[in-house]
């Protein structure tokens, strides 16, 4: 081997799917590589074909896909070339290069773990499958590396079942999945879409680690421009199947040169965004969003100022301790601790917090898919207060149109054997909204503002893209017109250009139609684009809630502030300190001031209100001032 | 998991007090008693019955008594053990069943056996190799199996094992051995004619897993998480088996408790025509000629076996798939 | 520079590419993608099915089938109890064109019976120069067309005074290939009546059992385990005592196919149960809870064809076990009676050691049989592929 | 007397003294069967045969077969001494019967007439034992007989007024019985038993009293206690329930050969359970030494086919029936518009006439059955053509003349008689449905009756309904055998031809009129029926074979005239397979259970097997 040659290259590779209306070419004659040791980015369009690039790599292909073109793999271990696309399709070799010497990391975490399984199983797996080993030693790896991957009680996370999980824990056992062998190569789709910015930052540090340590080499496919500047050393963008644009990361930030590259830069939500400004997305579509929801009903923006109020909700989980015969002392986990807000009709609320602090739980709260123990929510419309955990028949199939919701994971709420076509008039039916000519007319009207071709109507979900899918399910929760909106992670899996057409979109139906959203999300720079309020969650409880300026500027609780620092900038020049993120310590009590943490009877925490709005979780005997930086 | 297995074991217990019922409502439901069917049975040989010990039989019996009286009497007895009195063989019925419970169980057992060994391989194969030569010749032979009635395939087969091998037609030893003790030799001739009836009852329930197990790996196996199984470099069979199977186990697991009556349906008929010495024949003669206490007896027994079978499914489910296990308890 | 791609472990430049951009543009549609967008989720199916070329051709076959049993009487050449007292258990005649050599059309040769008064036995010789030119569109045995009108119209008829068996006749002389003609009639509906019933039932009792669990499922399970619990043998013949002995076939018939698909659905509903349990997990059920969809919309639009696999293999298993159930019935002699006549009861019609020994063409219905049951296997293939998106 | 040979089969016993030589097993007088005189050749000890029965009950058939009784009739219907070393009677009111001196029970114990005392003293008249008293057969006029011992050997029976059926029933397949191993019995009586022994045996056999113990224990018709001494030429060794019963040589069997051998030639007859729907199978490759049970004539060509295969030997013995099949109206049926139909001759007639049983012949017996009314068969001494052909002539058009005459109208289309009260005329015919046979003639006689306007639904009902539902007049028709014993002599009772029994279904409620001594049911009120009872008593109290023989005479006329059943076919034929190697087995022989015993009258003791062949 020659030192320093391409770990992978990939020459002329074209990858096309046979449709029932002739075959779709996903990607054509795209070339890039990877050496040993260094990070390629790949960047581009949702829809471009970054995925399905990944999956020849592992030569795990759809049946009906085909490829053509070279996909070399230099393996370092034994120096040999092998032409992937050569080897049979499960046979020996390939085998042993998948997981051992190519990890790779899905996009989709929650679908690509078997829910039978528990996550220590599967990912102890690859140690059985490729090494030697004895039980013990493979449970202590596991133990070792799902610690390593952010989970503070690896033991627990172990013994659990992927839907117990929330997104970012699934995403996180699935990084390490593709990592416990220690490959030569890790294809990382979309690794911290789910994780908010501390966990982010401890995995890429991770990332880092092991590269230098074990010389890994990574492709990393990624929508968020501020993870590339922080780790690539090769940058590829991708449009349409097509390279646009390849070079050092230096290169690609400084002198982006592609019309296509640029659009995307000057997409990217930042911080410093004047009040009213919107985001440039590389295509506007003109969206007649007036138009749009009108048809599915008339609404009025009158009625009390606010329209939903949260008290004191909490929620539990139990969990199974002890064997399978042997009565489980049952323990709870508090998901959700006690938690309150209101949403102000026509506002937007941003929802951010650690990744499984409850904000998933909550949103489903408010949609009454998860019944709180304890506290009251109640919705205030113009037909006057209606308390949602109460509501029947009638009363909910009408609150039911009113508020919808858009699911953190996509693909597994989208049903495998709809249509997207049946999938998007799905709700029109339910509540009897127009006729099937005018539904069929709505649907293709939904799909233009989502940006996706009307000729994708008669696709499955599963064959599309992770952000089409994204695109599909906001499209479904616009159908119905709701007058809240509630957004788990809508545009993590969207490049910055269709983010900035989607959020655009969002902004426009807001403005015009007074639509309440609760926006919940990782990305700091999209909630601060979107939201009015912002509120901080952790460990089950908000700490800290306040006019999005306020929050962004002055932040007062430990926890906010770390998060804000752990934002990762789409600027060379501003890379993340990798050193100051210490493991695991964001959401650490023990690492915050005093005033912020339980006391010793183990509570003691109230809401202090700090004016303007600006609440904070505190002890209750703080001194407002002390608490303000 | 206890506390569900309890709770499931305490339902049992209506359950089972319905299906006594039940029972009793299916042998009472034909009009006459055993008497009448034996003097009818006797007469038209040309033969008398001593109608003094029938009288007094049926007295002893309380067929004079009101149906509900008499549920209460066998459901009671058989509470203490006793199964009640065939009037066919006169004998208590535990006596008379004797041995041909465990042939029965060794039929049946056997047979689940031969069904679970040719099926699942099949089926797996068929699932991976779909539209292959061997997936369309071995669904052909499943099939064929299935349209054949059983009692056609055990003529059949009967016909050509005593024409080709020799073997003596229907039963389940040589008859030289039926009455002698277990032996190495009885053994081997209940080795040497079992084949014929497990391969009949087989059959037919082979190719209804086999085409189910395939429909349902087919569509396992285009889901992700085998996806990522492959992505970890599992060895394809290996990884079939670990997850698109068990998904698939589903609804075989859910099958197990009425596996036992369905193949103790499939194998009266058979069990009639090959005069095996199972349980079979005689059931449906008891039911025919209203042994009831035989008939009654022996289908609580049947049913007992199922409730244990769908407790065991029930539980196997849970075991098998932890989302019904951890959310299944919940109302929707 | 023209490539991304520098050579093996050469530093990297700064490609751009060259063709012209525009981030509006979208791909061409080809006429096939234009037709396939438009079609409706049916239409898409079925261009799907009619890939399958095996499951193509067998729906076609069961058409034809299901064609042929409301014109049973034109096809069949005798009636369905048209008996001949000089030829019984007369083997197959062999349709001939050639005779000596000689092109003559389709006939058969004339037959001679002679006992062998030893064994018992007719013996049949073909006396090679009675050829015996078989008719088409010809008038023969007298029928009652669907009870309306009298006619004697049939497809193909045997010379006049001349026989002609193409697969036989039975112990009464009657011809087997208009019996097994005839018998499709019972055979081919009671399989879809009795399916219709059972898998309505099992759908429906095992999909609110399954989606709602709890109490609805506590119920449901006991009610299912409790029918289980008993083999199918005694319930039918508690069935057939509560039939009244009054009841004209076509009744018995009925009640036959309405028991045999009372007593199925409780295996399926119990496999849609514990499949349902899992399946209702799925973020896609809440997301159709959250729109307000029903409960049975959820059962029916999104759950139930997640499992459409498993449902059409039962139903394709399920079709044969029902025609055949009915001999089973009938081989215990409560099955139909005699004025009608079904696969099953011809089938039981034969099943004695000496019918294989001597007079295997007896055996001919199960033919029938088979062809029924691989075609609806292979249709039930076809259908689970159109349905499958992956495919 | 030639010398005694002892059969290979008691070497050992007979070694070891636990059994005594043949000298002092068999009577002093024993039967001695001269074979030569039968035209069959005397045979040797040794084997065991094969037999397959469809059911536990039928271990009766070694009782029916075997054909051991006090007296039985020979070949030619004529009564013999069997058991008994002679008998006499005085005007078939007075019976002396005299038993053979030595005679020994199965266990060796004496036979004698202390086990008539004890049946007669301590079973029949015992008020426990037979609350309702003396059986039927026993009774002459509602009189019991006077039983007196005469000597050590003799019994004698008498009644104030002529039983004459009384030596038939002795000598019937089911025979009345006299005697009990009182010696064994004993043990369960509470005369002799200790209590506290017989309290134990009751309660481990389950039964409520003693009286349950004793009547299982001493069945002889059905031989299931091993224990049970018995008379027969085997005796069993299997307690129920099991699959398979051996019977072995009753080593004091009274019968020898004129070569001083003891019967029966056969060591052992084994008796093995099967379905009875694969006996035909099983017979037809040789897994039966001896076998008719089971066997139709359908499977004779099977049967005959096998012979080229395995050692067996199919031969075609006559049923005994007075018709394989025949139609019963009900006269009794519930109906009032049929009932009063079939209670017209014409029409009973008509419906005989318009069968052609020229064709039912052809296609179920091959032309080799006798087409004939429901009557007795030519063997019978009594026989006369004119009861075969009465209305058993094809007549088509006769049958529509007699219908015309009746008033019954074709409908509008011609195609269906309606009856008087204007509903289409449909006969439903009750069918136990057991056989192939029985079904293809329904389906012939069908299109039949369709020829003169009727319509026939056939219905199968399991048999054990069928008599109650008959004496409820739901049955309209049935179908059945025809008379049981169609080779009757005159000193046989015609109760067959008479309402005497509601199994009777052409007239269920008069037979249980007559069965219950005129308690329940009705008086037949048809004068031919009443007739016929008249008869059937005349005959009950005649004192001579030739007043009984005009009894008879009459009867068969009025019966075959009236049509009371509607006969089909008789004569028919039923294979019986033998292994090759049997010997002694008749070519030809009438085959029935009344009064044949099946093959008890050919005495299957006299069957051996040719070591040489
Ligand atoms: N199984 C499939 N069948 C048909 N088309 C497919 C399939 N999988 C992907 N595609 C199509 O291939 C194209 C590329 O998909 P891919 O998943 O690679 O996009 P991506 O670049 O990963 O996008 P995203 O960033 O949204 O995940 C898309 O247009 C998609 O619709
Ligand atoms: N069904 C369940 N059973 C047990 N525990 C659960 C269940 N659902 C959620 N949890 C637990 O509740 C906590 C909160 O989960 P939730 O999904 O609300 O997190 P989240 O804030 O949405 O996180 P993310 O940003 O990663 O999606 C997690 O610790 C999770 O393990
Ligand atoms: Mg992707
Ligand atoms: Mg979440």
């Amino acid at each position: 081997m020659i030192l320093g040659a391409d770990l992978l290259r990939i020459e002329d590779l074209s990858i096309s799917f046979a449709m029932v209306g002739g075959q779709v070419d996903a990607v054509k004659k795209a070339s890039l590589r990877v050496l040993p040791g260094k990070v390629t980015a790949l960047v581009g369009e949702s829809g471009s074909g970054k995925s399905v690039i990944s999956q020849s790599v592992m030569r795990i292909l759809p049946r009906i896909a085909t490829a053509s073109g070279r996909i070399l793999f230099n393996d370092p271990l034994t120096g040999k070339q092998t032409d992937i696309l050569q080897l049979s399709q499960d046979g020996p070799d390939i085998r042993s290069i998948r997981g051992r010497r190519i990890g790779k990391i899905f996009q989709e975490p929650m679908t690509s773990l078997s829910p039978l399984h528990t996550i220590g199983d599967q990912v102890s797996e690859v140690l059985t499958i490729h090494e030697h080993m004895t039980k013990d030693e493979r449970y202590e790896r596991t133990i070792e590396m799902l610690r390593m991957a952010g989970f503070s009680k690896p033991e627990r996370a172990f013994k659990m079942y992927p839907f117990e999980l929330s997104g970012g824990m699934r995403q996180r056992a699935m990084i390490a999945l593709a990592l416990i062998c220690r490959p030569a190569l890790l294809i990382a789709d979309e690794p911290t879409t789910a994780l908010d910015v501390t966990i982010q930052a401890q995995i890429l540090r991770l990332l880092k680690d092991l590269q230098q340590e074990f010389n890994m080499a990574m492709l990393l496919i990624t929508h968020d421009l501020g993870v590339v500047a922080n780790v690539a050393d090769e940058v590829v963008v991708i449009f349409h199947g097509e390279v646009m644009e390849a070079g050092p990361v230096e290169a690609i930030f400084r002198r982006p040169a592609h019309p296509y590259l640029k659009g995307l830069m000057a997409a990217v939500p930042h911080f410093d965004m004047k009040p009213g400004e919107r985001l440039k997305a590389l295509r506007e579509v003109p969206v007649n969003a007036s138009h749009l929801l009108d048809a599915a009903g008339t609404r009025k923006t009158t009625g009390s100022e606010i329209l939903l109020s949260v008290r004191h909700v909490s929620k539990s989980f139990q969990i199974r301790k002890g064997g399978f015969f042997r009565p489980s002392e049952e323990a709870a986990v508090r998901a959700v601790d006690g938690v309150s807000f209101d949403i102000r009709r026509g506002e937007c609320l941003g929802l951010v917090g650690e990744s499984g602090c409850g904000k998933t739980t909550v949103s489903k709260m408010l949609m009454r898919a998860v019944t709180p123990d304890s506290g009251s929510i109640t919705f205030n419309d113009h037909s006057g207060p209606v308390d949602v955990l109460e509501a029947q028949g009638g009363d909910l199939q009408k609150l039911r149109a009113k508020i919808q919701m858009v699911f953190q994971d996509p693909v597994s709420s989208l049903s495998p054997r709809m249509t997207v076509q049946n999938i998007l008039a799905e709700p029109l039916e339910i509540h009897d909204r127009g006729t099937p000519k005018s539904r069929q007319e709505m649907v293709g009207a939904l799909m233009e503002v989502i940006g996706l071709n009307r000729r994708y109507l008669n696709r499955y979900p599963h064959s599309f893209s992770g952000g089409q899918r994204q695109r599909i399910g906001i499209a479904r929760a616009l159908a119905l017109g709701p007058e809240l909106l509630i957004c788990d992670e809508p545009v993590s899996a969207l490049d910055v250009s269709v983010q900035a057409q989607i959020l655009n979109l969002l902004k426009d139906l807001q403005k015009d139609l007074g639509l309440t959203y609760l926006f919940i999300s990782h990305n700091l720079a999209v909630v601060d684009y979107m939201a009015d309020r912002i509120a901080v969650m952790c460990a089950g409880r908000i700490v800290e809630l306040a006019p999005r300026e306020t929050l962004m500027r002055a932040p007062v609780h430990p926890y906010t502030k770390s998060l804000l620092a752990a934002v990762p900038f789409p600027d060379l020049d501003r890379p993340l300190d990798f050193s100051a993120l210490k493991a695991a310590s964001a959401s650490d009590m023990r690492n915050w001031s005093v005033q912020f943490q339980r006391d010793s009877a183990g509570d003691g925490l109230a809401t202090v209100d700090l004016g303007d709005g600006h609440l904070v979780l505190a002890r209750r005997n703080a001194d407002v001032r002390e608490l303000r930086p | 998991m206890l506390r569900y297995i309890l709770w499931r074991i305490a339902v049992m217990v209506p359950t089972l007090f319905l299906i006594s019922v039940l029972v009793f409502t299916i042998i009472e439901l034909p009009p006459g008693d055993y008497f009448e069917s034996y003097v009818s049975e006797l007469r038209a040989m040309g033969e008398a019955a001593d109608m003094e010990e029938i009288d007094a039989l049926r007295e002893r019996y309380g067929f004079d008594q009101p149906a509900p009286v008499r549920y209460f009497h066998w459901v009671g007895g058989m509470l203490h053990g006793d199964f009640g009195y065939s009037f066919e063989y006169q004998l208590p019925v535990s006596d008379v069943v004797g041995d041909r419970l465990w042939l029965t169980v060794l039929v049946s057992f056997v047979t689940i056996l031969f069904t679970w060994l040719i099926a699942f391989p099949i089926g797996i194969y068929s699932a991976t190799h779909q539209y292959s030569w061997g997936d369309y010749g071995l669904t052909f032979l499943g099939l064929l199996g299935l349209a054949i009635p059983n009692f056609m395939l055990a003529l059949i087969l009967m016909y050509f094992a005593n024409i080709w091998f020799g073997t003596s037609i229907g039963h389940l030893m040589d008859q030289r051995f039926l009455n002698e003790p277990m032996s190495w030799e009885k053994a081997k001739s209940i080795l040497e004619h079992l084949w014929i009836p497990v391969i009949i009852i087989g059959t037919a329930g082979t190719a209804g897993m086999v085409r189910r197990l395939r429909a349902n790996l087919l569509d396992e196996l285009q889901k992700q998480y085998v996806v990522t199984a492959r992505a970890k470099g599992m060895n394809p069979f290996r990884a079939l088996v670990k997850y698109p199977l068990r998904m698939s186990l589903n609804f075989f697991i859910s099958d197990i408790g009425s596996i036992l009556p369905q193949i103790i349906s499939g194998a009266e008929i058979t069990a009639i025509v090959l005069s095996l010495e199972t349980t079979g024949p005689m059931l449906i003669k008891a039911l025919q000629s209203q042994d009831m206490y035989l008939a009654g007896s022996f289908l609580m027994f049947l049913a007992f076996l199922t409730v244990i079978g769908v407790l065991i499914s029930d539980i196997a489910l849970a075991i098998l798939d932890p989302r019904i296990r951890l959310q299944g308890g919940s109302t929707k | 520079m023209n490539s991304p791609l520098p050579p093996s472990g050469a530093p990297l430049q700064h490609y751009v590419s060259t063709a012209p951009f525009d981030p509006y543009s979208v791909e061409a549609m080809t006429a096939g993608q234009a037709k396939v967008f438009q079609a409706s989720q049916t239409r898409l199916m079925w261009w799907k099915f009619k890939k399958h070329r095996i499951a193509l051709a067998s729906g076609i076959f069961l058409l034809a089938l299901y064609l042929m049993i409301v014109i049973a009487e034109f096809l069949a050449p005798y009636n369905l109890h048209t008996r001949n007292m000089d030829f019984i258990h007369s083997p197959p005649q062999r349709v001939r064109l050639f005779h000596e050599g000689q092109l003559v059309g389709p006939f058969v040769y004339g037959r001679q019976m002679t006992l062998d008064m030893d064994t018992l036995r007719r013996v049949y010789t073909d006396n090679r120069n009675d050829v015996q030119k078989l008719r088409f569109f010809c008038s023969g045995d007298p029928y009652r067309f669907w009870g309306l009108f009298d006619a004697s119209l049939h497809l193909v008829c045997p010379a006049k005074d001349g026989q002609m068996f193409l697969l036989g006749t039975d112990r009464l002389g009657r011809d087997v290939m208009s019996r097994i003609i005839y018998g499709a009639r019972i055979s081919l509906t009671i399989g879809l009546i009795g399916i219709a019933i059972s898998f309505t039932l099992g759908i429906v009792i095992g999909g609110l059992a399954g989606y709602h669990g709890g109490y609805i499922d506590l119920v449901v399970q006991r009610i299912i385990e409790v029918l289980q619990s008993i083999p199918s043998i005694p319930l039918w013949l508690a069935l057939a005592a509560i039939m009244p002995v009054s009841w004209s076939p076509i009744l018995v018939y009925l009640g036959i196919t309405v028991i045999l698909g009372l007593l199925d659905w409780t295996g399926l509903a119990r496999a849609v149960r514990s499949k349902l349990l899992a399946l209702r997990e799925e973020d896609y059920v809440l997301a159709a809870q959250l729109m307000g969809a029903s409960s049975s919309r959820i059962i029916g639009r999104h759950l139930v064809p997640g499992f459409l696999s498993h449902l059409i293999a039962s139903a394709t298993i399920t079709i044969p076990s029902m025609i055949l159930g009915e001999t089973a019935l009938s081989f215990l002699g409560l099955g139909l009676r005699p004025p009608i006549t079904s696969w099953g009861i011809l089938l039981t019609e034969a099943r004695s050691v000496s019918v294989i020994a001597f007079y295997p063409w007896l055996l001919f219905p199960m033919i029938p049989v088979i062809l029924v049951i691989l075609a609806f296997n292979f249709l039930g293939d076809g259908l689970r592929d159109a349905a499958d998106p992956y495919k | 007397a030639p010398p005694l040979r002892e059969p290979e089969y008691w070497k050992d016993k007979l070694a070891d003294g636990s059994l005594p030589p043949m000298a002092e097993r068999i009577p002093k007088v024993p039967r001695v069967v001269n074979l030569a005189a039968m035209g069959r050749n005397p045979g040797q000890y040794g084997g065991s045969a094969r037999m397959i029965i469809g059911g536990q009950k039928d271990i009766r058939l070694m009782t029916i077969n075997g054909y051991a009784r006090l007296i039985g009739i020979d070949e030619r219907l004529v009564l013999q001494p069997d058991i008994l070393e002679s008998f006499e009677q005085v005007e078939n009111r007075v019976y002396t019967l005299r038993l053979r001196d030595g005679h020994r029970w199965s266990d060796g114990h004496p036979f004698t007439t202390d086990d008539f005392v004890y049946y007669w003293e301590d079973v029949l008249n015992n008020k426990e034992m037979r609350p309702r008293g003396l059986p039927l057969d026993l009774l002459s006029d509602g009189q019991p007989p006077r039983f007196e011992v005469v000597d050590p050997l003799t019994v004698r029976y008498s009644w104030d007024v002529p039983n004459p059926d009384f030596l038939q029933r002795l000598a019937s397949p089911q025979p009345l019985t006299l005697a009990l191993p009182a010696h064994y019995m004993k043990q369960f009586h509470p005369k002799y038993a200790d209590p506290e022994t017989l309290k134990k045996l009751v309660e481990e056999e389950g039964t409520d009293d003693w009286t349950g113990l004793h009547i299982k224990r001493s069945r002889t018709y059905r031989p299931e206690n091993p224990d049970l001494p018995t008379l027969d030429p085997w005796r069993n060794l299997v307690a129920p329930p099991a699959e398979q019963f051996i019977f072995e040589r009753n080593p004091f069997f009274h019968r020898v050969d004129e070569t001083g051998q003891q019967l029966p030639y056969i060591d052992r007859v084994l008796l093995n359970v099967s379905a009875s729907g694969i006996i035909p199978a099983k017979a037809g490759s040789g897994e039966t030494d001896i076998q008719s049970y089971g066997l139709d004539f359908a499977d004779y060509t099977f049967l005959k086919d096998a012979e080229d295969r395995y050692p067996v030997r199919v031969r075609l013995w006559e049923h005994v029936q007075g018709s394989r099949i025949a139609l019963l109206p009900n006269l009794n049926c519930g109906d009032t518009v049929w009932r009063d139909l079939f209670r017209d001759v014409r029409f009973r007639r008509a419906l005989s006439v318009a069968i052609d049983r020229e064709e039912i012949n052809k296609a179920s017996f091959f032309g080799l059955a006798r087409e004939s009314a429901d009557t007795i068969l030519p063997q019978s001494p009594m026989f006369k053509p004119e009861y075969q052909r009465a209305w058993s002539q094809f007549d088509r058009d006769l049958a529509n003349r007699l219908l015309d005459e009746i008033g019954l109208a074709w409908n509008e289309s011609e195609d269906l008689r309606l009856l008087p009260n204007g509903r289409e005329a449909a006969l439903i015919v009750e069918s136990a449905g057991e056989s192939t046979l029985e079904t293809d003639v329904l389906e012939l006689v069908t299109d039949h009756w369709r020829e003169i306007g009727l319509k026939l639904h056939v219905r199968t009902s399991q048999r054990d309904v069928f008599r109650s539902r008959a004496l409820g007049g739901e049955i309209m028709i049935s179908v059945q055998q025809g008379i049981d014993n169609g080779i009757p002599t005159a000193d046989m009772s015609p109760s067959a031809l008479a309402p005497t029994g509601d199994e009777q279904l052409q007239w269920p409620v008069w037979g249980l009129h007559y069965l219950s001594a005129e308690q329940k049911g009705e008086a037949p009120d048809l004068p031919e029926a009443k007739r016929l009872v008249e008869l059937m008593k005349q005959w009950k109290r005649s004192t001579s074979t030739a007043e009984r023989e005009t009894v008879w005479t009459e009867m068969l006329s009025i019966y075959t005239d009236q049509v009371f059943s509607i006969g089909i076919v008789n004569g028919t034929l039923q294979p019986v397979v033998t292994s090759r190697r049997m010997r002694n087995v008749p070519e030809k022989g009438l085959y029935g259970y009344d009064p044949t015993a099946f093959m008890g009258v050919y005495m299957p003791d006299t069957f051996w097997f040719d070591g040489s062949a």
